[in-house]
């Protein structure tokens, strides 16, 4: 055997690790670590369930506000993806293009990217920006646009805090962003920078009024029905009953200057002045890079789902049913829980794993041999979720309340993110002035008119 | 007698490649293997002095007064090619032996290494030693399996005995061999394309410079000698500067192998000094046997160049054989009697360059096959109106833009026939007759043939 | 052969020592040591006043602030200016008071690289200068030399010529059309504009043999004949080509944004434009019909009936209205070049060296944006002794700081798109 | 202009929503391939000189060089040797993604190898085992795959692509540089010596009418024939010249016998 000269390691990865494709990566570190977490928690639930459960009887408001603002905070990171994901598709769908399709199945893990890509970048801060108001913008802006959920209603129970004043608060904490928008136009010494900011400034204060005076006319027909009038819970409440009750039908100049407004608050595409890019380059976001960026990225998207939350809300009766249901079908004969929950553990367990496999052979058979062993099996594990998910919904959805709920509201605020994206695909951006001068010469009367109009009339009629 | 034997040499030529029983020398090992013998002789003396006294420093000064020069085709002086490797930075520096003899009749490197492996092994350590490279590759033909084997025993038994291995004569350096056996093209003999091979890569020359000694094996420097060059280095550092100059100031210092074939009465490979004169040469293998008259000496391997009787007293070194026209080359001296061809000599000579060439370069790879075929057509007696003066521009033109030295040496057969052999050729073009009978066969000429 | 110790080797002797040397240290501090501050005037932001003394007269004027002005350069790394364009505006708040373009940065001196090469190599150097539509550049160049060398083109290749310039005509202004959405902010027209323009270039490319920079055009008639593949794309294409350009501008025409946005914005008078020399649609917008196809006829355009469409308004929405009728008299055109296409070659008889009798000739072509020119000289070697390229686009380039002044910031990139600059060809 | 303000903006939108139902534009280019026009210029392919053979001594230069291994050679080289083609030149998609599924580490699907002859490939892996996947030991471990199938299957010169991470190109570079390495199986090999000594003695006669009996050259791999000629490496000591070896045999062969030599061995083998 000839003997081997020996020469420099060329620097190459480990043969094993080097060679894993990205799916077999995630898999060997997910799964060892999914498994030793649910051995820790179940022992620690097992330990400390009893003194857990009567310190929460103690006091369980204060844990029920602390539960729920982490949950809002939690989320909105999630809905930002989603829409993210949304808006390239639906933008992509009109331009006659296909929108993402390489990352992850149909491209879902497109919007994942630029998040991980955001978190991975360096965020530096130009020389000359004064760095503590440069730093402070993105939170400034992100948490004012969080903060605001708080007091949407979800569904009848689900609703973070219940403030009877919860629209006058959604309003303070809506105008805190252009705050945040104009610290970052000013501190990143930036001449395009600064003008964004300015633009910012005048755009959402110029647009705030309308939309407070165009909401006001809900709040009156509120009164007649309700005691808390501002609370956005007893709003709902107030448009319970079929369709015809949503104030959208009672309100309708009301609800179209609202839908403007609302446009220009979110900065979306007629009114996105603040971030023209043809115009000044990024607007306010120029010399931010990294996770700042990320943070006013996230904060644009929150803003348009809150903004079409409100809409959906206060003009299209939140989580009532345009109809409710003529034949009543109730449950109540099939009790899941009374069998016991190890069993129902068991048969859960048994249907997914059935499930995957069979679903997995499914799919090799259509997709052909492209498709291998693995990813056929992750094909089947998610398919069998998506079912058992479904079914779980469809059985909440006619069993509990809140369970309908959150569905008939998700769907309303959906359709108006919708609509937003669709203007976005469709319309150019408006000139500064044009837009001040519609703000202040259009929507200001008409808002006037619509309240005088309403007031007048529940006035005549309530006598 | 087979080409492989060793011819004894006059008395006068010294001896320092092959420990071979001459008048008088001292009696060279029994077997060529013999550790213990070969240290009694003096081997791995060199070494140890080089690495105790001498230091790297040392060795280099040592070699650049010698004035020694390289054996291969370039001649150059070594000294100065051994500092610059030392002198080239390098995550690692390597030592290659060139023994891939490329020309096919050609022995010398094989029956070196087959008799006298330790002075190559000495020589190569020393080289090691000088530039700070820690691993020596010999490169051998695959056909050469007596020197194969005789070279693995022997660094076997130098390894187990400390002179080379992890640690050399117990100084902390490590100098480690390894054998490589290559096959598959004639080009492997020149160095950039021999590095190519060992490197797994198309053996194609590269530009020089940046010369092997700055970015050779994988891009580290590299020092690439012959097996003779590394087998006299000992000899310099044992005998001292003076003893090397003895022989004779003028010419260079040093032996050269020189194997010798052909219509001579015993073919074979003798040990000549450089300076020698082709005349001596001949008088070694024993001049043309009686039937047969001298006609021609083909100096340089299949590159070579044919010289005529008169070209005899030209002297076997690179200058004078340059000016003559022809090279040193592979070693080898093939003598032409009166039954061969000349013409068609060159003329194959140069098919053979133009099929062996890597096709690199545009001159070499479309020059050398015109050219072939302006010999074949001289040869079959269609020569075009203008054939010398094509055939001497084109040559110009390839040896002009050559990248290597078998594109630079490959035209000298043709020139040489038109140099020296002029009415010979103007015998094929004009009267489309060839003296020798090849060419065209005359019913008279074909006994002397050989067959 | 014993089995060697596979443990990795340390490095030789001279390696280690040479890393067991002392770095040498570090005299001066690095620019990016953040203990080395800025020049003292951190507080003012930057103005991009050139530090050398002002040339002239105007310069000075442009380069002294008034009181709430500042500079700011739009561009030459800018997502809205069409190429490689530097405009320094002088505004004050949104408001732009002055302009200064400035060109140069896509120069590569195109005409001395025509002057170094021969008659056939000068063809191909043209097409990169308006990428946009090459062979309006081949078109004069080639117009030019046949008017040296006097040499008469077969009808057959003039019918093509004019055939594949008018649909790349078609091709250029979809274009335009998603770019001034773009800038303007809309994201599905320039999708559409692609789409369609890929359309015609694929077809172009089963006829030249290439998309974009097409070297089609010969000295004395085309390189290729019309092929099948060609000719079918070709029917494909112009039996639903009408509907489509349509369904394009139905989307952006009457858009209220968009024309509110484009309406009385950059408007360009007759004066104005007749005293910058400005060519093309830009000047047909502004109501002066003069079109080289039909003031300088060349080729066979005098046979074809299409006729000039003409605006008054000189606003960016009339020289965006004016283009989308361009596409529709293109078609037109098209229409009738395919109906009458004679027979016969494609290209005249050439000797293989160019060597043109010593002269000048002067030809000009009716590109997408304005008067495409070329004025070659020859001194009867096989180079041309001068060629001179006259680009619509630098000249309308030069209209900027006359119609920009009083509109805000947003307008300038309305009207620069409007404009349709291609740098390539300003900057040669 | 229509007079109704919200007019256009809603035609605006309504079209935006029919296109989102529309066929879309996109062609999904690794997938289906680009259907590039006939007369398109833009494509790499080799040229032929006037006398008709490939200007392109196919050196793999311009191979080894290209970053996205996008460029690969066929049909016959200089010395007559075949290369494998690889298709139509533009057809990129199937090589290109086999290139960069490599050169992200992921594992290459094994169809891809089947129609170039399905051979098993457990002992390529064997002996890049060996040799640790080293790019640099190509020669040697060409030369034992030659020992494993006695001949060098594309298969498994594919194989070493894809696990060793070598650019095809350099593999085949070697592959058909050095002599001793071939691509057919190897059926009667007669080899001829061309050393200086043979060719005084009329070596290059013998050589030349050998090769026209048997219908191919030295170096070109069997022909119709079925024997293979081949050049020895080097003269061994002893041998008279000019040397000519069938299958290893010494053969005493003298100028005029050659020929006939070589026409009865060429007829036995087709007959």
């Amino acid at each position: 055997m000839r003997a081997i000269p020996i020469r420099p390691v060329l620097a190459y990865p480990g043969q094993f690790w080097g060679r894993r494709s990205l799916v077999e990566r995630l898999a060997m570190i997910l799964i060892p670590a999914a498994m030793v977490a649910a051995v820790v928690t179940a022992v620690v639930l097992y330990l400390a369930i009893p003194p857990l459960l009567d310190f929460l009887g103690a006091n369980f408001p204060l844990i029920r506000f602390f539960i729920a603002a982490t949950a809002i905070l939690v989320l909105t990171i999630p809905t930002a993806f989603v829409l993210i994901y949304l808006e390239l598709k639906v933008i992509a769908r009109m331009n006659l293009r296909v929108g993402p399709n390489r990352v992850g199945p149909w491209g879902i893990a497109m919007s994942l990217m630029p998040g991980l890509k955001v978190l991975s970048k360096e965020d530096f801060t130009p020389t000359g920006a004064d760095a503590t108001v440069f730093t402070l913008a993105p939170v400034v802006t992100f948490l004012a646009s969080v903060m605001t959920l708080l007091v949407i209603p979800f569904a009848p129970g689900v609703v973070g805090l219940d403030l009877n004043i919860g629209l006058l608060y959604f309003f303070a904490m809506g105008g805190l962003t252009v705050l945040g928008l104009l610290m970052a136009g000013w501190s990143s010494f930036n001449k395009y920078s600064l003008l964004g900011g300015l633009r910012s400034a005048a755009q959402i204060i110029s647009y705030e009024i309308p939309l407070t005076l165009s909401v006001v006319g809900v709040i009156i027909l509120a009164s007649t029905k309700t005691a808390q009038t501002l609370s956005l819970n007893h709003i709902v409440l107030a448009q319970s009953g079929s369709a015809l009750d949503w104030f959208v039908f009672k309100q309708p100049l009301a609800f179209l200057i609202f839908f403007i407004a609302a446009t220009a608050e979110a900065n979306r595409t007629p009114f996105d002045m603040t971030e023209a890019d043809s115009e000044i380059v990024a607007g306010f976001a120029t010399e931010y890079s990294g996770m700042r960026f990320g943070f006013f990225f996230f904060a644009e998207y929150v803003n348009v789902f809150i903004v079409s939350a409100l809409a959906a809300t206060i003009f299209f009766g939140g989580w009532n049913a345009p109809f409710n249901w003529p034949w009543p079908v109730n449950l109540n004969a099939f009790q899941p829980l009374s069998y016991g929950p190890a069993v129902w553990f068991a048969v859960a367990a048994m249907v997914v794993l059935v499930g995957t496999y069979f679903l997995a052979m499914v799919v090799r058979l259509l997709g052909g041999r492209s498709w291998d062993a693995g990813s056929a099996l992750v094909m089947g594990a998610i398919v069998i979720f998506v079912i058992v998910g479904g079914v779980v919904t469809l059985a909440g959805f006619i069993a509990l309340d809140w369970v309908r709920g959150i569905v008939w509201f998700m769907a309303k605020t959906y359709a108006f993110v919708i609509t937003f994206v669709w203007m976005r695909a469709t319309l150019p951006r408006v000139r500064v002035d044009q837009l001040m001068g519609f703000a202040w010469k259009w929507l200001l009367p008409a808002s006037l008119v619509n309240l005088f109009v309403t007031a007048t009339a529940v006035l005549i009629l309530n006598r | 007698m087979s080409p492989a034997n060793i011819l004894p040499t006059p008395g006068r030529f010294p001896r320092l490649l092959l420990p071979v029983a001459t008048l008088g020398g001292p009696t060279p090992p029994a077997r060529p293997t013999d550790l213990d013998a070969a240290v009694a002789v003096g081997a791995f003396s060199s070494l140890r002095k080089a690495i105790d006294d001498l230091r790297a420093e040392g060795v280099l000064n040592a070699l650049t007064e010698s004035g020694m020069r390289g054996r291969g085709r370039g001649g150059l002086p070594i000294g100065e090619k051994w500092r610059a490797c030392a002198r080239a930075a390098g995550d690692a520096h390597y030592v290659v032996v060139n023994a891939y003899q490329s020309d096919p009749a050609v022995l010398t490197d094989r029956v070196l290494l087959q008799n006298n492996p330790y002075a190559v092994i000495e020589g190569a350590a020393i080289a090691a030693f000088a530039i700070g490279a820690a691993e020596v590759i010999v490169a051998v033909r695959v056909e050469a399996t007596e020197a194969i084997k005789v070279l693995e025993t022997a660094i076997a038994a130098a390894e187990r005995a400390g002179y080379i291995g992890p640690n050399v004569l117990n100084s902390g350096i490590e100098i480690h061999f390894s054998v490589r056996p290559m096959q598959g093209s004639y080009m492997l003999g020149e160095e950039t394309v021999l590095l190519k091979g060992l490197e797994g890569k198309r053996g194609q020359p590269e530009q020089q410079p940046p010369h092997t000694t700055t970015r050779g094996l994988f891009g580290q420097p590299t020092l690439i000698h012959g097996p003779q060059t590394f087998a006299a280095v000992p000899t310099i550092l044992a005998g001292g500067i003076a003893g090397f100059l003895e022989t004779d100031p003028r010419t260079f210092a040093g032996t050269v192998l020189v194997q010798i074939s052909g219509a001579v009465t015993t073919p074979g490979i003798a040990e000549i000094p450089f300076g020698a004169t082709l005349h001596e040469i001949l008088d070694v293998a024993g001049g043309v046997p009686a039937p047969r008259k001298f006609k021609a000496m083909l100096v340089g391997g299949p590159s070579g160049a044919i010289l005529p009787a008169e070209a005899l007293s030209v002297a076997f070194d690179h200058e004078s054989l340059a000016t003559a026209g022809a090279q040193v080359g592979s070693g080898s001296v093939v003598v032409l009697d009166q039954s061969t061809c000349v013409v068609d000599l060159a003329a194959v000579l140069t098919r053979f360059c133009a099929d062996e060439a890597c096709g690199k370069t545009i001159p070499c790879r479309i020059g050398l096959r015109r050219l072939a075929e302006i010999g074949a057509r001289i040869c079959e007696g269609q020569p075009r109106g203008d054939e010398i003066t094509r055939l001497t521009d084109l040559s110009a033109d390839v040896a002009a833009s050559a990248l290597c030295d078998h594109e630079r040496k490959a035209t000298l057969s043709m020139l040489s026939v038109v140099r020296y052999f002029r009415d010979e050729l103007d015998a094929h073009i004009v009267r489309n007759a060839c003296p020798a009978g090849i060419c065209h066969p005359k019913a008279d000429a074909r006994a002397g043939a050989v067959s | 052969m014993p089995a060697r110790p596979t443990a990795p080797r340390p490095q030789n002797s001279r390696v280690k020592a040479r890393a067991a040397q002392p770095q040498p240290q570090q005299q001066e501090p690095s620019a990016d040591d953040p203990r080395v501050m800025l020049d003292r005037q951190l507080g003012t932001l930057y103005e991009p006043i050139p530090p050398y003394p002002t040339r002239t007269e105007r310069e000075g004027e442009f380069y002294s602030l008034g009181d709430g002005e500042m500079f700011l350069n739009l561009g030459p790394h800018h997502p809205a200016t069409h190429g490689v364009l530097r405009l320094v505006l002088k505004l004050s708040g949104e408001q732009v008071v002055d302009v200064d373009p400035v060109l140069g940065y896509l120069h590569r001196g195109v005409e001395k690289i025509c002057e170094n090469s021969d008659y056939y190599h000068v063809i191909d150097q043209v097409d990169p200068l308006e990428y946009v539509s090459s062979l309006f550049q081949e078109w004069p160049a080639v117009l030019a030399f046949e008017k040296l060398m006097d040499v008469q083109v077969p009808r057959r290749a003039e019918y093509i010529r004019v055939l594949s310039g008018e649909l790349l005509r078609v091709a250029s202004h979809t274009l335009f059309m998603g770019f001034q959405a773009l800038d303007l902010g809309g994201l599905t027209p320039i999708l559409y504009g692609f789409i369609e323009r890929d359309e015609i270039v694929e077809m172009l490319a089963a006829l030249t043999g290439a998309r974009m920079l097409f070297n089609y055009f010969r000295i004395g008639g085309v390189n290729g004949d019309l092929n099948h593949e060609f000719m079918s794309r070709l029917g494909d294409w112009m039996s639903r080509a009408a509907k489509q350009s349509q369904a394009q501008s139905a989307l952006l025409n009457e858009n209220e944004i968009f024309v509110r946005r484009m309406r009385d914005v950059g408007v360009l008078d007759r004066a104005t434009a007749l005293r910058y020399g400005v060519s093309g649609p830009n000047l047909r917008a502004a109501g002066v019909p003069f079109d080289v196809r039909r003031a300088h006829p060349y080729s066979i355009y005098p046979e074809l009936d299409f006729n000039v469409p003409t605006r008054d308004e000189g606003d960016a929405l009339a020289r965006y209205l004016l283009r989308v009728d361009e596409i529709r008299e293109s078609i037109k055109i098209i229409d009738q070049c395919l109906n009458n296409m004679p027979d016969g070659p494609i290209t005249a008889k050439l000797p293989r060296l160019l060597r043109p009798r010593p002269g000048r000739a002067w030809a000009a072509v009716e590109g997408p944006r304005g008067m495409q020119g070329v004025y070659a000289m020859s001194d009867g070697t096989d180079q041309p002794y001068r060629f001179r390229i006259h680009d619509p686009s630098f000249v309308n380039i030069q209209t900027v700081p006359a119609i920009l002044p009083g509109g805000l910031l947003a307008d300038t990139m309305a009207i620069v798109a409007s404009l349709d600059p291609i740098m390539g060809g300003i900057d040669k | 202009m229509s007079f109704v303000p919200g007019l256009g903006i809603a035609k605006g939108m309504a079209l935006t929503m029919r296109r989102f139902f529309a066929p879309k534009a996109t062609v999904q280019y690794p997938e289906t391939p680009a259907d590039v026009a006939v007369r398109f210029r833009g494509r790499l392919q080799l040229l032929y000189d006037e006398l008709g053979n490939v200007k392109c001594e196919t050196c793999f230069q311009c191979a080894q060089a290209c970053p996205v291994e996008c460029i690969d050679m066929g049909g016959f080289d200089t010395r007559g040797r075949f290369h494998i083609h690889w298709g139509a030149a533009e057809q990129y998609a199937e090589r290109r993604q086999g290139s960069a599924l490599r050169r992200s580490g992921r594992p290459v699907p094994d169809q891809e190898y089947t129609h170039f002859g399905a051979i098993d490939l457990a002992p390529v892996d064997a002996i890049l085992q060996k040799y640790d996947f080293e790019k640099t030991e190509m020669l040697a471990i060409l030369e034992s795959i030659q020992g494993v199938y006695g001949y060098l299957p594309v298969a498994a010169l594919k194989r070493v692509s894809d696990v060793s991470g070598a650019p095809y190109a350099l593999i085949y570079g070697t592959a058909t540089y050095y002599r001793h390495l071939r691509f057919e199986q190897a059926g009667h090999v007669v080899a001829v010596c061309r050393c200086t000594a043979c060719l005084v003695a009329g070596g290059s006669r013998v050589a030349r009418t050998i090769a026209r009996e048997l219908g191919t050259e030295i170096g070109r791999g069997p022909a119709a024939s079925g024997v293979s000629l081949e050049q020895i490496p080097a003269h061994p000591h002893g041998a008279h010249s000019p040397l000519v070896t069938l299958d290893g045999k010494t053969q005493q062969l003298s100028q005029s016998g050659a020929a006939a030599w070589a026409r009865a061995l060429a007829g036995r083998t087709v007959a």
